[in-house]
Formats: C-alpha cells, structure tokens, sequence
C-alpha cells in the first residue's frame, strides 16, 4: 500500500508499470487517472490546496479501507498539489487483485471517497474568474453505495 | 489550540492559520466565539451546512468535543479526485 | 477506438500514457490489465489459441456498444495469443470519458463481454497436466448485469 | 463451406479447418452430418451444450440457418481476457 501526495507531475504509464512489476499472482490491476478537465471553456490554470497532514492520513485510511473490504494485493494512491493545467494528471489510484470484480470494486471505492472525504479543494482560473469548484451532491451520494 | 482555514474560508477570514485561546468544549462553541470577534469570521461561518470541521486531523461533527485537541480545522466540502 | 490481437508482449505503461496523451478535455482514464496468474501453482505456460478474423471482429463490435452505452472520448483493447508466461500481461482495456462513472462502467464492461464472448482460448501447461481452462457459470453471469 | 475447430474440438477432431461439401439447411443438420462420418466426431460433438458456433464468423444458435455461408465454426466456451 503506498500513498503519495506531491506537487510535481508524475508519469502515469511508468507508476503502473512499477505497481504492476512489484505484484506477485495478481491476475487483475486496474488504474484510475485522473486529468484536468477545460469544464469552463477557457481554463488557463487549476489550483489544488490540500491540508499537510490530514491529507496523507485521510488517503492511508481510505487505501486500508479498501484493502480491508476487497481481496487486494496492493492499493496505489497518487494525488498532485499546486497549480495545473489543462490536460495534466491530477492523480491516479491502482488497485491489484486475483480477481477482476474486486480490483475494479475497490479502484471504484478509492475514487469515491478520495472525491469527498480527503481534503483537496480546486480552484479554476478562467480568462473570466477565478472560483473554487463546488462540491457536486452526486459525488456525496455516491458514498452510499459502498 | 491552533485553528486552520482552507480554501475559500482561509481567504475570507483572511489568514490560514491562528492560534487560539479558548475554554469552548466543542466545536460549536468555538464557532460561536470566533463568529463574535469580527465581522469575517461571522462571514466565513455564517452557513455551516457549507461548512466541514476536522478535530485533529480526522473529520468530524460541529458538535464534537474539542478538549485537549491540537488542531481544529474549517473547510468546505473537498473536491479532490 | 482501437483493437489490437497481437502475438508480442506490450508495454502496458506506454500504452496508458499514449492512450491518455492522445485524449482531449477527456477528465477520466480507467485502464484494467489481465495478468497470467498461476492458479494451478505449477504454471509453466499458458497458451492462448483465437479465432484470426473474428476475434477482431468480436473485439471491435465489443468496443463499438462500449461507446455507444456510455460517454466515451475513446476505448483501447488490446488482446494477445500464443505461448504466455506468469506475471506476463496478457491484454488491457483503457477507456477515456469525461466522467469517472462512464469510464469505470465501459472498462467493466468492456471486460465482461470480451472474457465470454470473445474467441480465445485458454490452456494452462503444468508440471502434471495441459488442459484447457474451463469458462466459469459466474463470468456468464456477469454479462447479465449490462 | 469451410469448418473449423478450435480448442479442444480441434483436438479432438484433429484438424483445424476442412473443406465441407454439405446440403445442410441450419448447423445442426450439419452437426449431425459430421457426428455420422467418424468416432472422433461423434465424441466432439457429443455434449452440444459445452460447444458454441459461429456462422461467418458471428456467434448464433445451433438452429441457425447455414445457406450461402462460407465458413462455420465450432469452439468450446470463450475463455479470454
């Protein structure tokens, strides 16, 4: 399990090329990447605040989470700080498992939570404003499936 | 006790981080002490259903006890991922 | 969209990034990889047998309903034959979507369909025996939930 | 018409493909032409229920109509992925 919160870029394919080589039977990986989307039309720069410490404590419980209710092998939890931009990562979950339904279950599971309950807040600067991005309620629904 | 502000609460207050001295036993009567100082703070928390608290580090509710806590921090909803 | 049935091994990592690289205001990548896991314990070779002409033709019709069901920018399937060895991968599915519900459900899917339907085969060489892996009720199943 | 065989159907046929001559109006009036020739035949094809087949290539149904087809193809379960 291994968590790592860095305000550099990280390198998508070489982090599930590592994740994938340091599995041992695991039939099943599956990655999450997530990238800077242009919703405004016109985005020139998200801003991601986080909160040191409550962070990496927040996204450990969440891994072990997930390990704890699906037959994992390993859980990769990678989250970027600091200003982006369009088209870059912002973060990456992989989850390895014999199984295909729980790796799949469990990349699902780290997205959902990851989503509302670590505390990351983005900021989208627009030619036109510069506004933090509300939290949508079908992202704090989805909680409820799990 | 130190207090903690992100995002849009850290830039309404206007500072990310302050130490303070307090006798209030839970997180709402802390708000409520900080509501009375100024008319930002009064500002920042005047809806706290847009409003989330960690007590030491793990989130929380406004009613929970905050004695012996470190750090209390005020935030709203998280939008990571 | 694009499917590839090849002998060679692949560059999971690469692909990933060349899949993502090539996406545009795409916020979600979900990629899942299938590995040659030794189940028998004893594993010295899996081969894998398919049906030249369909199977691309299977795969690319898979592809086609993922996008049609869902809002996807783009899918990637890429699926191997001949001789495999343990902890080598042996295909993978990417999927972009402007959303992270559309991408995980496609990928879900993607690997349902194709795990049953199809035209691979599967034999698993041992120290004792070589026998065809028997298809499971449960991956039948699993096509009843799309 | 071409017939082919994959898997352990190949296996226990022998062969990979053979050229047909049949007047066989669906698949299964062609199966029944095979199981009649030899043993080895009427051993794969013995249990349809553990077979699929695909006309031209496209996954159907033992009473699939065969007219015009080019080629018919006889495999166990997939077992991919």
């Amino acid at each position: 399990m291994r968590v790592i919160v860095q305000e550099d870029a990280f390198d998508g394919g070489a982090e599930l090329n590592a994740f994938t080589a340091a599995q041992s039977n695991m039939g099943a990986i599956v990655s999450f990447t997530g990238i800077v989307r242009d919703v405004a039309a016109g985005l020139k720069q998200m801003d991601i605040e986080h909160y040191p410490g409550m962070t990496e404590r927040a996204l450990e419980q969440i891994a072990a989470d997930a390990m704890t209710r699906w037959d994992l092998g390993d859980v990769l939890v990678i989250h970027r700080y600091g200003p982006l931009h369009p088209d870059e990562p912002i973060m990456m979950v992989a989850t390895a498992s014999k199984h295909r339904k729980d790796a799949f279950e469990a990349a699902d599971f780290l997205m959902d939570f990851l989503k509302s309950r670590a505390p990351f807040w983005k900021k989208e600067q627009t030619f036109a404003s510069n506004d933090w991005v509300a939290s949508k309620q079908e992202d704090e629904d989805a909680l409820k499936r799990w | 006790m130190d207090v903690l502000y992100f995002a849009w609460v850290r830039e309404r207050i206007g500072l990310p981080k302050e130490t303070v001295e307090t006798k209030a036993a839970t997180v709402i009567e802390l708000v409520e002490e900080l509501r009375a100082r100024e008319e930002r703070y009064a500002l920042a928390f005047s809806d706290l259903s847009a409003l989330r608290v960690a007590v030491d580090q793990d989130l929380t509710d406004f009613d929970a006890p905050i004695n012996g806590a470190r750090e209390v921090a005020f935030f709203p909803p998280m939008t990571g991922g």
